[in-house]
């Protein structure tokens, strides 16, 4: 039976069809966005109401070997937030690192409906899949990590970039991937000895090969493939002072190439310690700005209770050595590694303080809102929970002044953030929360609301404390299904995953089986993941993008 | 204003135990009999009343009274910040956990984690502690972070674990990992310890009565007469718990755990 | 109308007997019997061929049943029990893993697992100080150093050695167990002492004592005793320097930790000391972890509820806290008053006192074959064995998951499904969708 | 004469091997109920190999049959089994695990069978 829903009289924001708070009616038929219903319609009366597109986010930790070691290590954090069962839906719990339902649920209630999964190892991805079949309520994909793999840095070391190529096609296909991640290019496979790189040009140790080459390989891959996506990279040194210039040469090194930044505020960073820390914001936003092949997310930093969890091992370990809290580490043969360790950012710490400003100065320093996406690398800056909050900061210049007051106050005069007085539109925040990383992601269905797009829609009640408004949708549609009312969840649905349509290369198979045998411990037979095992799915077309 | 007791009735011979953690002054102190007796506990996967289990007498009061066979009963006074829960009997697990301040009294034993991560108040138990009073749950950095435990008895395991602040005072003895991993706060032992005491500690300081096999971590560094402890034993006696006698006696400090930072001091008194 | 002889080799099979996990067994099939299994060590080549040996029959309360009446009665049971228990799920897959816990979601169940009797001590330790650790692939491809701590591979991880260890080759180790120093440190000789360089006997509990003197001399103390452990304090000086030395140190445990005097804090102890072994090298440390798939219950677990074991759902929303929702308290104080045990045999593993409670209250067990459980159990209804007769995910020792195979048929329903029909018939049982009045959410 | 000992339980690949024959299986049996002693401690309490011996603990008694074994003096081994079960008590200090390795245990001559 066709569903049919009429959106009546709301205020569309649809950036991709430049639809600014225009009155309009939406008319949704079998879980997608049509011109206009056939027969009876379900009526939502959206009179004084706001309508986005379902919210989309590029960079988040959801379902990972690494993010459900990390709930495994913080029973304490779980206790901050229970969520009881109800008919229908499951129980679960908060707080940094939610458990898979209630992952899905708080990410529905914000009107998030696409969420993308940032890191995970290749043998590890099955898990990955496995957690991401037990988020419910949003569209979901993973990026498979890449910048350490030893096959790569082998394949590269001998100059065979056409391996390399067809050996990522062989992982994408093989592992259900969406698209392809770099952490710290070369400093993981350096810290299997327990050290890092320090520049674009050093050596990985055995491989005879650079960051800088890998970089360059797999964003030349990643655009002969013609994934959806660009490249997506976690840059060398993240959260080191003075790593702002690496950031910078990472971006030169691929000028002119799709790029995206992930989590740009922890690139950032001037100063030689933390004492002598201070913002290079403005100076990364000045090379975004005048580069049009950049997008970025920001990771924005909120105060109180985080886990950092991220492939970055060496960086892991030296956060365990500032903060002497627990530290968990794995390092994943052939491919990469991982760290996690509890973190809590404090108001009144000069630091953390000026990460949050470093944060807010990215967003309103880049001019093309189309380029710059909300993210908090959830929950390495702070859960997804506190979007609304940021969203308020950003819309409400008075908001940021006082919150400017209550930080450390040496920040005061290491922040630009008194001179900026940019308040983003919501028009603004459609794009930077919906149509802008969409976009970036090449999903054609998601991110706006023109006829034929995925009926994902969020609609909220106009408030003007921003982060009221944005706490709690009004409802949330998904797949044209109502799933969220007045801010609760009211229907299960399990989501897609979402990956790349890359053809297999059952050629490469002897050599792999080859390399398999000798550095891997698993079969080769027994690492590709089948389409049943994703119930529910979607493959997105390759090819060059437009 | 007088005082609220509650009397248990027992559970007809269930062997589940009986959640009850809406039994605090800070509630009961706002509501009529009427009231308390619809207050929800939790026994097994059901939702009960309190007076289901418990006859009612007294209102609006900070004072609680706690009579019969409580021992199947947890969470008493989980959280508490004011007021006063006196417990003419033994009592279940968690009883004081996380509570920020006022006072419970427990004539009888306490079950595990009496006072765990509680922050202030006072926790007298006079019959003996189980395990990790004054403790950690499982995961948290800190166990017991302000507030006192005074337990006539004994005490089972990790006795004082993680703890960051406070006072744990044992007159029996305690099992092991006495302190384990603590950060600072003062626990005093005259009784025996177990083995391992004060293990992976940081800093704080186990004051011991009776000797002990310290660990290899740790270092005789001095043999004094601390004055912090003679004023302990003092505001101790002055609250009614009554302490040995020691005179002037000298102690052994011991520093650890050097397997940690090494700053903690477990101190023997040597008579 | 004549039958070919069928005959088959399945490749690629993944063992489930212990956490080694080898995924590279040939099962040789015969008219759907288990003739041959290749690659596999003795305990994983018995695991497939004597996989019909004293198999379970349905029935309740000793009589034969049918599987349909056996789900009503274990649904009628769970609907009604207060404070029942869901224990066990070590030898099955992850796909009844899930179907478990959304049962005791439902039931408002305490949900338990075979970790919680073998290493919860070290999920709890890595809970209080995390671990650095890795893939058995990094030790095979790097590790130039490897200890064996109160644990006994030789016979409880056979293939470990030669498959991820001890004598395999890998990227970094060409030449396999002559790139390898190899420890074994242990309250007593055992076949694992034969496969090492060195043995270390120490005393019975005194591992925590070891381990904290090590880290105080990795540390640069000197410390004021002749020795620890009933080992000169200079041996253990002489480790200290080869573990510093090594490019690549893993310190591997077992049991000898976890079900000793300290418990938890005896693996805190190891897990501080391969943290600040790497302020001078890379050192890591990893739990021999599992009989069948305890690690994937774990895994599973976790994500649907945020703790790896011993979880309480009672109030609607999920709890964790060892030693007083891990099933040996909650057995050893009498408090449950129904269990489903499926893929274990509790009474076969526990305390006699723990045993005896399960005795007295209303009971249902779900496996492949007859045990103690079954023997005493209410409700009986056999279980397609995971892994042999029914497929799904099993997790290796190090969390990387593998594929299991149906090899051959099974008369009777995979766990998974098992648990979905009691699912529905509880389902059918509470119009109310199951919930009894929940519990309002706590306080911050 | 009883004596003390440390009792350790383990996994030999025998029990794990028999374990597949079934609880009952005679195999299993007797190598769950096989205990290893020193030499000088089996002399001491004047047992020979095969010979049957009952341990106590606070928490039950087992009968098994002695056996050398290359486990010091004053430490006994015994494979995981329903004999040891008997042995161990339910309480696990609040950690979830009971006393499964290490206990202490009285070691008497059993004449009785």
């Amino acid at each position: 039976m066709a569903s049919a829903i009429r959106i009546k009289g709301g205020r569309v924001y649809d950036p991709l069809h430049g639809l600014n708070g225009v009155v309009k009616d939406l008319c949704v038929e079998d879980g997608k966005i049509v011109q206009e219903c056939h027969g009876a319609a379900e009526v939502i009366d959206a009179t004084n109401l706001v309508i986005l597109p379902g919210g989309v986010d590029i960079h988040t930790h959801i379902a990972s070997p690494a993010v459900n070691a990390a709930r495994g290590l913080r029973p304490e954090d779980h206790r901050l937030l229970c969520c009881p069962r109800k008919p229908g839906l499951r129980s679960g719990v908060g707080f940094t690192v939610p458990s898979t339902f209630t992952t899905g649920y708080l990410y529905a209630q914000l009107g998030y409906t696409t969420v993308m999964e940032a890191a995970t190892p290749p043998i590890g991805t099955r898990h990955t899949h496995e957690e991401l079949n037990d988020i419910p309520m949003v569209d979901k994909g993973c990026y498979l990590l890449m910048g350490n793999n030893e096959f790569i840095l082998q394949y590269l070391k001998s100059g065979d970039l056409e391996k390399i190529k067809r050996y990522v096609a062989w992982l994408l296909h093989s592992l259900k991937g969406f698209g392809l991640k770099l952490v710290n290019p070369g400093g993981v496979e350096q810290w299997k000895y327990g050290k890092d790189v320090e520049g674009l040009d050093e050596k990985v140790n055995h491989f005879d090969v650079t960051p800088r080459q890998i970089l360059q390989a797999l964003t030349w891959v990643n655009e002969e493939l013609g994934l959806p996506h660009s490249i997506h990279i976690h840059a060398n040194r993240l959260g080191v002072p003075g790593n702002y210039q690496v950031t910078l040469e990472t971006m030169r090194a691929l000028e002119g190439k799709r790029v995206h930044m992930a989590h740009v505020q922890f690139h950032s960073y001037g100063g030689e310690d933390y004492v002598s820390f201070t913002s290079k914001a403005k100076e990364m936003a000045d090379y975004i700005n005048g580069h049009p092949n950049v997008t970025v997310d920001v990771g924005q930093v909120v105060f109180g209770d985080a886990t950092t969890i991220t492939a970055d091992g060496p960086w892991q370990y030296r956060l365990h050595k500032l903060t002497k809290n627990k530290w968990y580490n794995l390092d994943v043969e052939v491919e990469t590694g991982s760290g996690i360790v509890p973190y809590t950012y404090r108001e009144k710490n000069y630091v953390n303080a000026l990460q949050w400003a470093i944060g807010l100065e990215t967003f309103l320093l880049i001019k093309d809102p189309w380029r710059v996406f909300l993210s908090t690398d959830h929950p390495n800056g702070g859960p997804f929970l506190y979007y609304p909050w940021i969203i308020k900061l950003l819309m409400d210049a008075e908001f940021r002044s006082q919150m400017l007051k209550r930080v450390h106050k040496r920040v005061l005069s290491h922040t630009m953030l008194p001179h900026l007085s940019r308040e983003y539109s919501l028009y603004e925040i459609a794009i930077i929360t919906r149509a802008g990383p969409a976009r970036a992601l090449g999903l054609r269905n998601k991110g706006h609301l023109g006829p034929g797009a995925d009926a994902d829609i969020a609609i909220y009640v106009d408030a003007k404390d921003k982060e009221e408004m944005f706490e709690r949708a009004a409802y949330v549609l998904k797949d044209g299904k109502i799933v969220v009312r007045d801010g609760e969840v009211v229907e299960s649905c399990p989501g897609r995953t979402i990956f790349a349509e890359v053809p297999g290369d059952d050629d490469l198979l002897t050599e792999l089986r080859d390399k398999f045998e000798k550095y891997y411990t698993v079969e080769i037979g027994n690492f590709p993941i089948p389409l049943e095992d994703l119930p529910f799915h979607q493959a997105v077309p390759t090819g060059r993008p437009v | 204003m007088g005082e609220i007791i509650l009397t248990f009735k027992g559970m007809g011979g269930s062997t589940v135990p009986l959640e009850a953690d809406p039994i605090t002054p800070d509630l009961l102190q706002l509501k009529v009999r009427a009231e308390i007796e619809r207050l929800p506990l939790y026994h097994g996967n059901e939702q009960l009343l309190l007076g289901d289990f418990f006859s009612v007498k007294g209102e609006r009061s900070n004072q609680i009274r706690l009579r019969g066979d409580l021992s199947q009963v947890k969470n008493i006074g989980v959280g508490m910040q004011t007021g006063r829960i006196v417990i003419e009997s033994s009592i279940g697990m968690h009883v004081g956990a996380r509570m920020t301040g006022g006072e419970i009294q427990v004539h009888g034993n306490a079950g595990d984690w009496a006072g765990a991560e509680m922050t202030g108040g006072l926790l007298w138990i006079n019959g003996s502690a189980g395990n990790r009073a004054g403790s950690a749950y499982r995961g948290s950095k800190y166990g017991m972070r302000g507030g006192v435990i005074l337990i006539e008895g004994s005490g089972g395991h990790e006795v004082g674990g993680y703890m960051r602040r406070g006072l744990i005072v044992v007159r029996g003895n305690l099992e092991d990992h006495a302190g384990a991993r603590m950060v600072a706060g003062s626990i005093f032992v005259f009784g025996r310890v177990g083995g391992r005491t004060g293990g992976g500690m940081k800093r704080g300081s186990i004051v011991c009565f009776n000797p002990l096999d310290v660990l290899p971590t740790f270092r005789l560094t001095s043999t004094y007469a601390p004055l912090f402890v003679t004023i302990y034993l003092r505001a101790l006696r002055s609250r009614g718990f009554s302490v040995p006698e020691i005179g002037g006696g000298r102690f052994a400090r011991y520093c650890g755990d050097l397997a940690e930072s090494g700053k903690g001091e477990i101190l023997v008194w040597q008579g | 109308m004549t039958v070919a002889k069928e005959m088959r080799v399945v490749k690629d099979v993944t063992c489930p007997f212990c956490g080694v996990t080898c995924d590279d067994l040939e099962v040789h099939v015969e008219d759907g019997k288990i003739r041959d299994v290749k690659n596999a060590c003795v305990l994983g080549k018995d695991t497939f061929l004597h996989h019909l040996e004293g198999l379970a029959t349905p029935r309740i309360d000793g009589k034969p049943a049918s599987i349909e009446a056996c789900i009503e009665a274990a649904a009628d049971i769970l609907a009604r029990a207060k404070y029942p228990l869901i224990y066990g799920l070590d030898s099955t897959e992850l796909h009844a893993h899930r179907k478990a816990i959304e049962l005791a979601d439902l039931i408002g169940a305490n949900i338990d697992h075979t970790s919680s009797v073998c290493h919860a001590p070290s999920l709890q330790a890595v809970q209080t100080v995390g671990i650095p650790s890795c893939t058995v692939g990094e030790v095979k491809n790097r590790a130039d150093l490897v200890i064996f701590w109160g644990a006994n591979p030789a016979e409880a991880h056979p293939r470990h050695a030669t498959r991820y260890s001890v004598t395999v080759k890998g990227m970094f180790t060409p030449q396999g167990r002559k790139d390898r120093t190899v420890i074994h440190i242990d309250v007593r000789r055992t076949p694992t002492s034969r496969m090492a360089d060195t043995f270390i006997q120490i005393k019975p509990h005194s591992d925590y004592e070891v381990f904290s003197t090590l880290t105080a001399l990795v540390n640069g103390h000197d410390l004021d005793v002749s020795e620890v452990g009933g080992v000169p304090l200079q041996e253990w000086r002489d480790l200290v320097e080869v573990m510093k030395g090594a490019k690549f140190g893993i310190l591997y445990w077992g049991m000898g930790l976890t079900m000793t005097r300290g418990k938890y804090l005896n693996v805190v102890a190891l897990l501080r000391l391969c943290q600040e072994l790497n302020r001078f090298t890379k050192f890591l440390g990893a739990p021999l972890r599992g009989h069948g798939n305890v690690v994937g219950m774990a895994q599973v677990l976790t994500w649907q509820t945020g703790f790896p074991f011993a979880v309480n759902m009672s109030r609607g929303y999920p709890r964790f806290n060892p030693g007083e929702f891990s099933v040996a308290d909650l057995l050893g104080r009498g408090e449950v008053d129904a269990a489903l045990i499926i893929a274990a045999d509790a009474i076969g593993n526990f305390p006699a006192k723990a045993a005896q409670h399960l005795k007295s209250i209303p009971l249902i067990a779900v496996d492949p074959k007859e045990s103690e459980t079954t023997k005493v159990a209410q409700v009986v209804i056999p279980a397609a064995q995971a892994a042999v007769a029914a497929e799904g995910v099993a997790y290796r020792m190090d969390h990387i998951p593998l594929p299991l195979k149906k090899v051959v048929d099974s008369p009777y329903p995979s766990d998974r499904e098992i648990l979905d029909r009691i699912i529905a018939r509880v389902l059918a049982k509470r119009p109310d969708d199951g919930a009894k009045r929940a519990a309002p959410l706590p306080r911050g | 004469m009883a004596k003390s000992f440390i009792l350790i339980t383990g996994r030999t690949t025998k029990q794990g091997r028999t374990i597949h024959l079934g609880k009952q299986a005679k195999d299993y049996i007797d190598e769950v109920s096989a205990l290893e002693m020193n030499p000088a401690d089996m002399e001491a309490l004047q047992v020979k190999e095969g010979d049957r011996v009952r341990l106590r603990t606070d928490h039950g008694s087992s009968v098994v049959r002695c056996k050398k074994g290359t486990v010091p003096p004053g430490l006994l081994f015994i494979a995981y089994g329903q004999f040891v079960n008997a042995l161990v008590g339910p309480d696990t200090q609040g950690t979830g695990m009971p006393n499964t390795k290490g206990i202490e245990v009285e070691v008497e001559k059993d004449d009785s069978g």
